[in-house]
């Protein structure tokens, strides 16, 4: 099986080897350029390589730099000084402490903030504090640089000291932004302003927004992490080449116009100008059954393969006055645990980008009214879904409003599962109006 | 006021085709050359245009009879042109492309210039969109500089806009507009050039506020020398309230410095301020080399030309 | 491409109202692209019909014919049109007047409103590049069209009206001069503007009346 | 997730129908390997379930959503066997696999396995404190879990019952001290109280809030979260409380605030932290021969693959959701991709 591994970090080569003995052929794409072209067919694994200060991960260049300094004098570590330093950094900080300490060193560790996420941090604290090493939290810190010796002046608040030191080590790190450009090539979302697998849907290190595509911060993981991380990416791959992935898009190239309107807003990038077909095709693996292009397509022309039983076909029950197009991974969920069943027809969509404008008109004919409930703000699994749901009701109103039907009869929430009763109420009021 | 002012009225029939535009000959004295503009009415009353004509005579040296300014309908300028100079006062005869197409301009020059009209000022003309008629469909067959070299044609080789012979063809002193505050300003200057090598002798500017910027502009304009092949006139718009000073900043490419628009705010008796900053930017204007006029550009309120021509110290 | 858009919902209500049974033709090219006329917006207009008061014993189908442009693709759905009272061709204006040319007892009425040919700035945004006068002389102009993208359609432009290069008309319009002379100078062909264009012969425009184009090697004299 | 190389050897028992018990019975469910899930309580779900969504003017990003199908997938799954109300008496090592002696109930079960995946979650020790308190009668003392409720159970317009006006998070209720036993941070706390600070800023926009901290654990996703909590209304105080009162229905903090001490009311204050290991721990380890590390929790002491007794969710210490269900998917990878012959990684 081929992947594909992109950008070029010095440990490119380690983490090569690592895929070829796991039995995968693997090709180098060195631009975001060949990153994008070959991701057409095969997984693309990103590695980005943020530089770690080489004391703190190389413990051979370590020894021989303590070696050089005389016995008595301390060792300053200086954390949070322009950004917060993370809590991996903190392990390394920590193990490090205890090693200088260990060569009957005073070592003192400053920072803002004491930082305990990072698993077993608490031990390598009580491990350092035996070994004597002196926590600092200081307010300002300040550094006079002059050749050998540094001196830096501490403000915790309360008091401030000075400190004379022959090795001041800046632990802070410098993150890869170079990876971005590969998430624009490959269309990933990135979130809190440039993190692109901080995503939550899928829970497992080394995932981004999309499908068959990885990243890896070669510079951050140390040589046990990484390798578990590439381990479960390994597995992963695997897994998705065999496994059947379920609802898909599928396209009639009859009808198919080729206005690369689902290319430009597949969440997933799912979708590619195959120039082999007559028509846009889809690429099972990346594609996630939102139902987005389904909605957008103009040509009405793409349909999702199997709609799992479980969301229901669309049953009409006029005993009902109400339906409600319900997002599978929200709304609908809600209302199976907070509506009984004889006050609304539920009908459950992949996302609540895939409803579309006659489905609302067709459902006004046969229901009093029309219910879009879609996840909040920011939580949608394919990212801009619930906005897509909210034009579209924007759009049926004012089409109503011209035919002076009540605009109102259609309702727009946003709720998560773990917040039921806006659906509850939602209901209750819709339904003290019908009495 | 010079005897040659007190022009005897000219009707078509004491005019023969060899008459040429006083207009062109008070440039070529080297007089200092005021005009100004006749706004014909939006009715067909000719009494209106000639009570404007008659109070404007011998305070300028010409006036243009502007042609549906701002797309909105008016009495025609040809029409209007004519009756104002057989006031006495030698007129100028604006024609636009927005309204007809290229047969319909020719034979509006073979009438003007029949009638004894022989000034006219080429201009684009205002988009129909904001005048009162936005429904209507505009013509645009021909462009400002376009409508310049027809005229100049028919003058010059005495040929219609198809390059055929006429006979006994319309020689008419040919002027056009230019906005020295305009952007991108090397491509102004590059049409200026092309009205120029079009035909176009005289050239009235927009109306100008903003007297560093104009004194650059005309700076450029000497050492390209254009002030040699045309005379160029600056534009002069009396405002007299805060509001028209305000409006008139609105309008696209107009550059007015905000002092001025304070002291037409700060001022109690606006029109007295309106006609101060008029005179004073006359003043300084006069003192540009290569500047060869001014046009007065009073927008309803034409009454006031002849106090500013007076207190300017003009028509001497 | 050819850019249309719906027309407002009442005119077509207004349209429709004498008719039973309808017949709602899409057509599955340019107003598809340009989501005016394609299948997704006919079914969305059927479901709004029903809607509307006074419609709902209306008999509404919705077929898609792929080109509205060509006799073959509208006579696949011969039969629906032939038992439709009144057919909504949400075609481009060339498609409703061909479905009516070929069923002249018919009466089509037409959905949308034809724009122009145009180019998608963005997903459901599309402005105006051509209108087809007929001599084309982007050459001159670095590829920016001074007929259909300049309010005055002037040759030796801008007009005076053109500040921070926007038209005078409407803010949010490039001028057309602008955007030409910001390309030549990046082409370092400046001098082409010193030129001045003479005026255009229109007769190769819709001025020139109706228009036929007709490739020879292929299409004898003989019909129309 | 359905995978054609199931293997009939496999059967997996799971202690414990939380999120982590859950998910790694769903991951196995997708190689067709068969599990049984003990709950000793009667309903599946654990905590996870009843955490409320954290989502103000839009979603904070708290991982609750992750669970949102996974109890109606599991319930539906037939490879999934629920057991409620059981847990284990007995567990011996057999040739190959384990033979379980099962409380199910009233009645007794006895099943082998070939797996088992220890997934008894934590003990929320503010639950427990607060009865010691004697407050659990007030309506103005919450717990973590009260709060997860209140947010559950919130409706578009009303979170509280009455809008609160001040609003006191106390952190590391619980955790970082010797004397509660408890001395490693709960690592999720600072999370879900900034998440759910902003919830009430939704609903109650007037509503100040004070958090007593020892140290912010904000991720780097989370510090661009935390620019939004240094507007007005908002107090970081770095102490530990020294004494927290309830006289008549107004809860009362006494602190030290920059060397003064100070009492301030609260209409609501919210204690947050404390994840300990849970009671069965002890036994479990017996039972398996597992470790229990100095803060009670438990740990490998021989590599998973070989003793096929696996951990997942806070068994070993506190996790956040998105760890946790990390946790669980890579246990359920491992069983299912160890070949048969001795458990060496495939």
């Amino acid at each position: 099986m081929k992947i594909v591994l992109a950008g070029n970090s010095v440990r490119t080569g380690l983490i090569k080897s690592f895929f070829e003995n796991e039995g995968f052929e693997v090709l180098l794409a060195g631009t975001p350029k060949e990153a994008k072209a070959s991701s057409d067919g095969y997984p693309v694994i990103i590695v980005g390589s943020s530089v770690i200060p080489g004391f703190l991960i190389d413990d051979g260049y370590a020894q021989r730099v303590i070696a050089g300094l005389e016995p008595k004098a301390p060792a300053v570590m200086l954390l949070d000084r322009e950004t917060e330093t993370p809590s991996f950094i903190w392990d390394l900080v920590l193990k490090r402490a205890v090693g200088i300490a260990a060569g009957k060193r005073h070592v003192y560790v400053l920072a803002r903030s004491v930082r305990t996420e990072f698993p077993g941090l608490e031990r390598s604290y009580s491990k350092a504090r035996a070994h004597g090493v002196t926590f600092i939290k200081y307010e300002k810190v300040s550094v006079v640089q002059n050749d050998a010796v540094s001196a830096v002046m501490i403000d915790d608040g309360v008091m401030t000291l000075e400190i004379e030191t022959p090795l001041l080590v800046d632990c802070a790190y410098t993150e890869d932004r170079s990876v971005l450009e590969y998430a624009e090539a490959l269309r990933l979302h990135t979130y809190d302003g440039g993190l692109i697998n901080a995503d939550r849907w899928f829970l497992s290190p080394g995932r981004t927004s999309r499908r068959g595509v990885y990243y890896i911060d070669a510079g951050l993981a140390m040589s046990a992490q990484l390798e578990k991380i590439l381990l479960s990416i390994a597995d992963e791959i695997r897994l998705m080449a065999e496994m059947d992935v379920g609802p898909a898009a599928k396209i009639d190239p009859r009808k198919c116009a080729f206005c690369y309107t689902c290319f430009r807003l597949c969440p997933h990038g799912a979708l590619y100008p195959d120039d082999s077909a007559v028509s846009m095709s889809v690429r099972h693996n990346y594609c996630s059954g939102c139902g987005i292009c389904v909605s957008a397509c103009p040509a009405n022309a793409i349909e999702l393969t199997e709609r799992s039983e479980a969301s229901g076909k669309r049953q009409t029950d006029h005993s009902k006055g109400t339906v409600a197009f319900c997002c599978e991974n929200s709304a609908a969920i809600a209302a199976r645990t907070v509506l009984p069943d004889n006050c609304v027809n539920v009908i459950p969509i992949p996302c609540g980008g895939s409803i579309r404008a006659s489905q609302i008109a067709a459902a006004l004919r046969e229901y009093e009214r029309v219910i879009v409930a879609v996840c909040n703000d920011g939580a949608c699994k394919h990212f801009d879904g619930n906005k897509l749901a909210s034009r579209q009701v924007e759009r049926i109103r004012e089409e109503l409003a011209s035919i002076n039907i009540d605009p109102q009869r259609i309702m727009y929430i946003q709720l998560s599962h773990a917040m039921p009763n806006v659906m509850h109420n939602m209901v209750d009021n819709e339904r003290n109006r019908a009495l | 006021m010079t005897d040659n002012m007190k022009a005897s009225p000219v009707t078509h029939s004491d005019v023969s085709l060899e008459y040429t535009s006083g207009l062109e000959r008070e440039f070529g004295s080297g007089e200092f050359v005021v005009t100004a503009e006749i706004g014909p009415p939006r009715g067909a009353d000719a009494s209106h245009v000639e009570k404007t004509a008659c109070s404007l005579r011998g305070f300028v040296h010409a006036a243009n009879v502007t042609d549906n300014q701002t797309a909105i309908v008016r009495m025609s300028s040809i029409a209007a042109a004519y009756i104002g100079q057989t006031c006495g006062v030698e007129t100028i005869v604006q024609m636009t492309c927005r309204d007809r197409n290229r047969i319909a301009i020719q034979s509006d020059l073979l009438g003007a210039y029949a009638l004894g009209l022989r000034n006219l000022l080429c201009l684009s003309g205002d988009h129909q969109s904001f005048g009162d008629h936005p429904q209507s469909k505009n013509v645009f067959d021909i462009d400002s500089i376009q409508l310049i070299r027809l005229a100049a044609d028919m003058k010059n080789d005495g040929v219609f806009a198809n390059g055929k012979k006429g006979k006994n063809m319309p020689k008419f002193f040919i002027g056009a507009t230019i906005n020295p505050f305009a952007d991108p300003e090397e491509l102004q200057l590059i049409r200026l050039r092309k009205k120029i090598e079009a035909g176009a002798r005289f050239i009235q500017t927009q109306a100008v506020y903003d007297i560093d910027r104009f004194e650059k502009w005309m700076e450029k304009v000497r050492r390209l020398g254009i002030h040699k092949e045309a005379y160029i006139q600056a534009g002069i718009l009396v405002n007299k309230s805060l509001r028209s000073i305000e409006m008139t900043r609105k309008v696209s490419g107009m550059c007015i410095p905000d002092s001025l628009i304070e002291r037409m705010r700060k001022a109690e008796n606006a029109q007295e301020e309106g006609v101060a900053i008029a005179l004073e930017l006359i003043g300084r204007l006069r003192r540009i080399e290569g500047l060869s006029g001014i046009h007065i550009m009073a927008v309803g309120w034409e009454s006031i030309v002849p106090t500013i021509v007076r207190e300017a110290g003009l028509m001497q | 491409m050819i850019v249309a858009e719906r027309k407002p919902l009442n005119d077509i209500i207004q349209m429709v109202r004498p008719y039973k049974k309808l017949l709602i033709a899409a057509c599955g090219t340019c107003v598809t692209v340009c989501m005016a006329g394609g299948e997704k917006e006919a079914l969305e207009l059927s479901s709004l019909l029903g809607l509307a008061d006074g419609l709902e014993d209306k008999e509404i189908i919705v077929r898609t014919i792929q080109r509205q442009c060509d006799r073959e693709f509208i006579l696949e759905s011969d039969e629906d049109i032939r038992a439709a009272d009144a057919v909504i061709s949400m075609g481009c204006g060339a498609g409703v007047q061909f479905i009516a040319e070929l069923y002249p007892s018919k009466r089509i009425i037409p959905a949308l409103n034809t724009k122009f040919i145009g180019v998608n700035r963005d997903v459901g945004y599309w402005t105006e590049m051509c209108q087809g006068c007929g001599n084309c002389l982007l050459d001159r102009t670095a590829g920016i069209c001074p007929v259909s993208r300049c309010s005055k359609s002037i040759f030796n432009g801008p007009c005076g009206g053109s500040s921070g290069g926007r038209c005078e008309i409407d803010p949010d319009l490039e001028c057309a001069w602008q955007l030409i002379y910001e390309r030549l100078k990046v082409q370092d062909r400046l001098d082409t503007l010193t030129e001045t264009i003479p005026p255009r012969d229109w007769s190769s425009n819709r001025d020139g009346g109706p228009r036929r184009v007709r490739k020879s090697s292929v299409s004898p004299e003989v019909g129309k | 997730m359905k995978s054609e190389h199931g293997d009939p050897m496999k059967n997996v028992l799971i202690i414990g129908g939380g999120l982590a018990g859950c998910t790694a019975a769903r991951t196995l469910s997708g190689f067709d390997i068969p599990s049984v899930i003990l709950e000793s309580s009667p309903s599946l779900g654990g905590k996870v379930r009843q955490f409320g969504c954290k989502s103000g003017s839009s979603c904070s990003q708290c991982g609750v959503c992750a669970a949102g199908n996974l109890w109606d997938e599991v319930e539906r799954d037939e490879n999934i066997t629920i057991l409620l109300d059981s847990s284990l008496i007995d567990l011996r090592k057999e040739a190959c696999g384990f033979s379980a002696y099962i409380k199910s109930g009233s009645d007794f079960i006895e099943k082998s396995f070939s797996d088992i995946v220890l997934a008894n979650g934590f003990l929320d020790y503010a639950s427990n404190a607060k009865t010691a308190l004697d407050m659990d009668r007030s309506e103005s003392i919450l717990t973590g879990m009260d709060l997860e409720r209140a947010l559950y159970r919130r409706t578009a317009s009303e979170l509280f019952a009455e809008p609160p006006k001040k609003v006191a998070y106390v952190l590391c209720f619980g955790s970082r001290s010797v004397k509660e036993k408890a001395n490693y941070c709960s690592r999720v706390c600072c999370g879900y109280s900034t998440r759910s600070a902003k919830v009430i800023r939704h609903y109650y926009p007037e509503c100040e809030i004070t958090f007593f901290y020892m140290d912010m654990q904000t991720t780097n996703a989370l510090s661009a979260f935390m620019q939004d909590m240094n507007e007005p209304g908002i107090r970081f105080i770095r102490c530990r409380p020294a004494r927290i009162t309830v006289n008549g229905n107004d809860p009362e903090i006494i602190y030290e605030d920059s060397g003064v001490l100070a009492r301030e009311t609260f209409d609501k204050v919210i204690l947050c932290g404390g994840i300990h290991p849970n009671s069965d721990n002890v036994t479990l380890s017996d039972l398996t021969g597992l470790r229990v590390d100095e803060n009670g929790f438990l740990e490998y002491v021989k590599p998973p693959e070989k003793t096929h007794v696996y951990l997942a969710g806070c068994v070993s210490g506190p996790k956040s959701i998105r760890e946790t269900v990390a946790e669980a998917r890579d246990v359920g990878l491992r069983i299912a991709q160890i070949s048969e012959q001795d458990g060496i990684l495939a």
